[in-house]
């Protein structure tokens, strides 16, 4: 008696689930939008965004979707070697990226514009933060799976769970795609 | 089973209503008859609309006490048909009827809403009398720019003549209400929202905040005074000869979280309206309530 | 138009479809493209964009939008699944669905915000054409 | 260590004493009891941890019973609170006590009574409608259960431990932020909300999945019943609703708990934003629980009428415009902000418009029993009930969507008369319908009808003389959380008329709890020996009562809608033989999810910073555990499918 073979529920159930985390951050920049412009008498947007360093997160994390999209491959192609680099890969290439982004959030509240400063403060921490929650629980998402793959091995269970994880970090490559463009882009304008 | 229950249903109904009249006899209903003009265009909106609605209620109640008595089981002589379960035609009727009152009242609302907007001005001979309130923790603080007065939990103007009130808090979010004159608008931190209201005969109206704003709630009510001209010139000169003046310093001891008290007047303001609500920009709360 | 067309069109490549389960996936060829594009929309959106003035804001957003679709089409496969699309259902009720909390929040708040912050007169409210003119009492 | 709790905590007023001291006894003879008839064993395998659809059905509408039972007392001490005191200060409850009754009246009867309520008979029935053997995602239905339990426990334990918030059900700011409400109060709502509120997104996600994927073979998406249409238009709007109300609440513990001024009335915060986004979900989250009531009476309507459903594409068309025109009218909670008068005029019309799909499935339900033979069992009164008490609320409705009407019936008794119309009127009566109605297929015997219909007599008496008067006082200008009412405004008979209505109410839930004991003890006298109690029309009716675990020993082919009704009449035999049947094995990970939330809530509420990361490692070592698990489905060998079948049809 052959198991469910529920992939086709799981990939379905995970990307409604996407939608629904889409609404969470519709819901957090439309704070944004409208509290932008609220700085209290603090600096704004155009002071404090650096479009390089930015630029360059960008291009760490879209590098990192590239590896897990080299992983996908690799795992059909049951080529373990080919899974472990590509992983590994995404896990340091998204590791940086949450560096970077913590050391811009820790450059800013030194300099004395930490959330408690002003209304445009908070829904940007807030915003970007939750971007960068999100990668967090993408990257423990990863340590389970080297976990598994360490004990288990590529087995057909295990290339499922590397679509599923690639759907979610695909998924958060387009919320910081709106992210860089709304918030920082337009803020530094 | 069902037709045993009508008799007891009925007269259940009717000796409730009658109930209902005798205990709500006493009271006043400032919705139903209000005094003041917006209050009276509010309440012809309300009526024009239930009238409206009656048009498809009623049937529909008809309808359901026939339906649901004539097709009983026991009734056999009825008509039965298992398998009917579609027609264009009543499909029809019942999405097009609705839609036609609904357009009705969509073409009623747009012109009420802008007719009634309470930031609109009356145009009236007189000029408006314009009353500054500031919603306390638990009392209401009304300041007459013009006048440079202030009084406290009671607001007094002329009859038949317009109030511009501008409205701000120093207190978690209330709403300034007198039914008898019309409708509600929120007193919020930070913010000045207008009302405009008239009372064309001088009266007394019962006046409270309608948006829970913590311990004292209950409490926040004030009496809106509609006062003939000279009466009203006698107001202000009472409240100028009562000696208090609302400083910075007696303001700031009246914006303590406290019971509503007694109504006190100001003679004098030097705490204009505008530092009220700028007092938020700038500082942060906690300050704000340390230094009172 | 049959979106799952449109990667194969630009790769050549065939879009092999899983034998079992019908779950579209890309190819080495459609990942290489996808990134290259997103790189290239990237820098466009970082170098380009904003030196274009009065049309900086239209260009970032026009530039997000494209590499929205790039990373949906190519790394999400959003589309090339088998009918009935759910997928596709789903994520164009959500985009419904944020454009109206965004913008009716926008519409809302810019009204509130216009009303209420300054303390204008309302003569000063009539004449940004916030209010409509002195009502007429009969 | 213990973050801001000190002893002074569990120190309270008389009356609170009393509320803790049965909360807590409750708890103590709870374990007593099991102790003493040693069924831990049984708890932990047949509820605990069961995966089976049904049993968290069950468990769901237990929770929901204990949740009526604590707000309606809520409601009890409100209204005999405002019938006794006339004049400051005169009631037993201080203003502080008060507003913490009402707050937690509003957040209980909505997120813990009317949700439970709801996904208990979406989980008991929805897989028997549509033909499978269990949602597509049963370890989640579980972590779904009980992370709402989690909430349901945090809101209770602010009786024994702390306070509750005293700032009304949606806790706007500037009153929720620190600086107006420093105690826990708010915490507790904040945390309660976000638990139970990802347990509820799980369980949409779930649902959705399930009803898109897992229906029978034949049973094409207009051959579903319309209760399934409805459940998935309410799913959908939690899918899209609860993540505002998610961020939302994120903002106002971040505002709180680091200083954050979202919505803080300094440095630029702007506390209206609050009040647009809380009711962006607000809105949607009332259509959530009335959809799935209207998809109960376009089951029992046909069945009791014994009548084909009128007009089914009308009503599934009526459904799915509710779901999306519910997205578009959040501002009418919110006219008397001043938005201006386009933007009052645009959302009040957009309210108008939604009647009409609403008014289109009441007209379809008329229809329906128009030449039928209608049975006027308890299912059918309660359906009774809701048409002329939903009719009014209605009315009453559109007409506070007109803004310049709203001004004056803003936040007054009126409105409170309103929406309890729609939401005892409307969602409860039809909850209690479907579950009188499905009863049998649940437990497998019938309800005393004769009981039945004295609880239900007495509800709608209560429900009438407790509400009709609100509508008088909304009319003289009271408005709501009043905790007292002075002698001169004529209000004091209304509102002991009022308290009177409600205690009738009182004794028409004890009338059911009642009716529920004595059918139990009487259950041989109307078991429900062929799994057709009623002559149903769709599939659920298919099987035995209460359904056997599997649910299906043969996956019904469908070949039209009223699937059963169909079957029955073709004579339609399924094949012979049985095959073996996989299920999902029994699983503590929703428990231990769920008690690592509740750490983490109560942490955040307490400021015990060390236990937030020590619960989301807990989380993250349960999830990498279980994805080890190989075997997580057991067989049910065929012989004793035949077995259970063959006792059922004997």
């Amino acid at each position: 008696m052959k198991k469910h073979d529920t992939h086709e529920q799981v990939s379905f159930g995970l990307w409604v689930y996407i939608m629904s985390d889409c609404i969470l951050f519709a819901s957090l920049f439309a704070a944004y939008a409208v509290l932008h412009t609220q700085t209290a008498g603090g600096a704004g947007g155009a002071e404090l965004f650096d479009r390089s360093f930015v630029l360059i997160e960008t291009l760490i994390l879209l590098t990192s979707s590239f590896t897990c999209g080299l992983a996908l491959l690799a795992a059909r192609a049951k080529n373990t070697v080919g899974v472990w680099l590509s992983l590994l890969a995404t896990f340091a290439l998204g590791a940086t990226f949450l560096g970077m982004e913590l050391s811009e959030f820790g450059m800013l509240v030194s300099e004395g514009h930490s959330w408690a400063a002003s209304a445009f403060l908070s829904s940007f921490f807030t915003l970007v933060g939750t971007h960068g929650l999100h990668i967090f629980v993408g990257l423990s998402w990863l340590i389970a799976l080297f976990i598994y793959l360490g004990i288990r091995g590529l087995t057909p269970k295990m290339s499922k769970r590397i679509v599923y994880f690639s759907l979610f970090w695909h998924f958060l490559d387009i919320v910081w795609i709106c992210l860089f463009s709304l918030v920082y882009l337009l803020g530094s304008l | 089973m069902k037709s045993r229950l009508l008799i007891p249903l009925s007269l259940g109904i009717i000796g409730f209503v009658v109930l209902l009249t005798v205990v709500a006899h006493g009271g006043q209903f400032p919705l139903l008859d209000p005094a003041g003009t917006i209050g009276l265009l509010e309440r012809d909106l309300m009526v024009r609309t239930v009238f409206l609605m009656l048009i498809v209620v009623i049937p529909v109640f008809i309808l359901i006490i026939f339906v649901g008595w004539f097709y009983r089981a026991e009734n056999t002589k009825a008509k039965y048909t298992p398998n009917w379960e579609n027609s264009a035609m009543e499909e029809l009727i019942w999405w097009s009827v609705p839609l036609e009152i609904v357009l009705v009242l969509a073409a009623l609302t747009w012109s009420s809403t802008h007719e009634l907007d309470p930031m609109r001005a009356l145009n009236h001979p007189k000029d408006p009398v314009v009353v500054e309130v500031v919603a306390l923790p638990w009392k209401w603080l009304f300041i007459y720019p013009e006048q440079g007065i202030a009084s406290v939990n009671e607001v007094a103007f002329p009859a038949d003549a317009p109030i511009e009130f501008h409205i701000t808090a120093d207190a978690p979010m209330n709403s300034f209400w007198i039914p008898a004159l019309g409708g509600q608008m929120y007193a919020m931190t930070g913010m000045s929202t207008s009302l405009h209201l008239i009372a064309p005969e001088p009266g007394d109206f019962a006046g409270r905040s309608a948006n829970y704003s913590g311990e004292g709630f209950s409490q926040m009510t004030f009496t809106a005074r509609a006062l003939e001209d000279d009466d009203f010139e006698n107001w202000v000169k009472d409240a100028k000869a009562s000696g208090a003046a609302l400083t910075p310093e007696t303001y700031a001891v009246l914006a303590e979280p406290s019971d509503t008290g007694p109504v006190r007047y100001y003679g004098s303001v030097t705490m204009p309206f505008s530092a009220i609500l700028n007092s938020f920009m700038s500082m942060p709360v906690m300050d704000h309530i340390e230094h009172h | 138009m049959d979106l799952s067309v449109l990667p194969r069109i630009l790769t050549w490549l065939p879009m092999t479809k899983h034998a079992h389960t019908d779950i579209p996936h890309g190819t080495l060829g459609s990942y290489v493209l996808g990134f290259a594009l997103s790189i290239f929309l990237t820098l466009l959106a970082f170098w380009v964009a904003p030196q274009l003035g009065t049309l900086a804001v239209p260009a970032i957003v026009i530039t997000a939008l494209i590499q929205l679709f790039v990373q949906l089409i190519f790394f999400l496969h959003l589309g090339s699944e088998s009918k009935p699309r759910w997928n596709l259902v789903i994520f164009s009720i959500t985009g419904l669905i944020i454009a109206i909390v965004i913008v009716g929040t926008l519409w809302i708040m810019s009204n509130l915000e216009h009303l209420h912050m300054m303390p204008l007169t309302t003569q000063e409210l009539y004449e940004d054409g916030m209010v409509s003119p002195a009502h007429e009492l009969h | 260590m213990f973050g801001i709790l000190t002893p002074e905590a569990f120190i309270h007023g008389p009356i609170e004493t009393g509320a803790q001291l049965i909360v807590v006894g409750g708890a103590l003879s709870v374990v007593l009891l099991l102790t003493i008839t040693k069924r831990w064993k049984w708890l932990w395998t047949e509820w605990l941890t069961s995966l089976d659809a049904k049993r968290i059905g069950i468990m769901y509408l237990i929770l929901a019973g204990l949740m009526l039972a604590r707000g309606g007392v809520d409601a009890l001490m409100m209204r005999s609170q405002q019938a006794v005191a006339v004049g400051a200060g005169t009631g037993y409850l201080s203003p502080d006590h008060f507003a913490q009754v009402f707050t937690a009246h509003g957040v209980i009867m909505i997120f813990f009574v009317a949700m439970t309520f709801m996904f208990g008979l979406i989980n008991c029935i929805l897989p028997l409608q549509i033909g499978t053997r269990d949602v597509s995602f049963p370890l989640l239905n579980s972590i779904s259960f009980w992370l709402t339990a989690t909430g349901a426990v945090l809101v209770n334990l602010s009786l024994v431990v702390g306070a509750f918030a005293a700032t009304g059900w949606l806790a706007y700011p500037p009153l929720s932020e620190i600086a107006y409400s420093p105690g826990v109060g708010v915490d507790y709502y904040i945390w309660a909300l976000q638990i139970s509120g990802i347990g509820t997104l799980l369980a949409a996600v779930n649902f959705i999945v399930t009803i898109i994927k897992e229906r029978a073979p034949g049973m094409t998406l207009m051959r579903m019943p319309i209760f399934v249409w409805t459940v998935l238009g309410s799913m959908l709007l939690v899918l899209f609703a609860f993540p505002i109300l998610t961020g939302t609440m994120t903002m106002l513990a971040l505002d709180r708990v680091l200083g954050m001024h979202f919505f803080s009335t300094d440095l630029g915060g702007n506390a209206m934003m609050y009040v647009n986004l809380i009711w962006a979900w607000g809105h949607p989250e009332v259509y959530i629980l009335i959809l799935p009531a209207f998809g109960i009476f376009s089951e029992i309507v046909p069945v009791f009428s014994q009548k084909r459903l009128f007009g089914y594409t009308s009503m599934v068309v009526a459904t799915m415009a509710i779901v999306l025109l519910s997205f578009g009218v959040w501002v009418h909670h919110f006219f008397t902000m001043g938005a201006g008068a386009n933007v009052n005029a645009f959302f009040g019309i957009a309210t108008m418009v939604i009647a009409i799909p609403t008014g289109v499935k009441v007209f379809n339900w008329i229809f329906t029993m128009f030449r039928g033979r209608i049975k006027y069992t308890v299912p059918m009164l309660w359906f009774m009930g809701f048409l002329f008490s939903f009719i009014l609320g209605g009315m009453t409705g559109v007409l506070m969507s007109v803004p310049a009407v709203d001004f004056q019936l803003h936040n007054s008794l009126f409105l409170v008369a309103h929406f309890h119309n729609m939401v005892i009127g409307g969602v409860l009566f039809g909850y209690f319908c479907g579950f009188a109605y499905w009863f049998p297929k649940i437990f497998g015997f019938g309800l005393n009808e004769m009981l039945g219909k004295v609880s239900y007599w007495l509800w709608i008496v209560g429900f009438a003389m407790a509400f009709i008067p609100l509508y008088i006082l909304g009319m003289m200008g009271m408005t709501r959380r009043l905790d007292f009412v002075d002698a001169a405004s004529g209000y004091h008979p209304l509102l002991v008329l009022a308290a009177v209505g409600a205690g009738i109410i009182a004794l028409g839930a004890a009338a059911q709890f009642i009716c529920y004991a004595v059918s139990t003890f009487e259950r041989k006298r109307h078991m429900d020996r062929t799994g057709d109690y009623w002559n149903g029309r769709t599939l659920e009716w298919s099987v035995p009562s209460p359904a056997p675990f599997y649910n299906f020993a043969h996956i019904p082919t469908v070949h039209g809608r009223d699937a059963w009704w169909t079957m029955k009449e073709k004579k339609q035999t399924h094949e012979a033989g049985y095959q073996d049947i996989l299920l999902p094995k029994n699983s503590c990970v929703g428990l231990l999810i769920a008690g690592f939330s509740f750490l983490f809530g109560f942490g955040m509420v307490w400021h015990m910073w060390w236990l937030l990361p020590v619960s989301l490692i807990g989380i993250f070592v349960t999830i990498v555990v279980r994805s080890f698990a190989d075997e997580t489905e057991y067989v049910v060998p065929a012989h004793l499918v035949k077995a259970t079948e063959q006792r059922h049809h004997k």
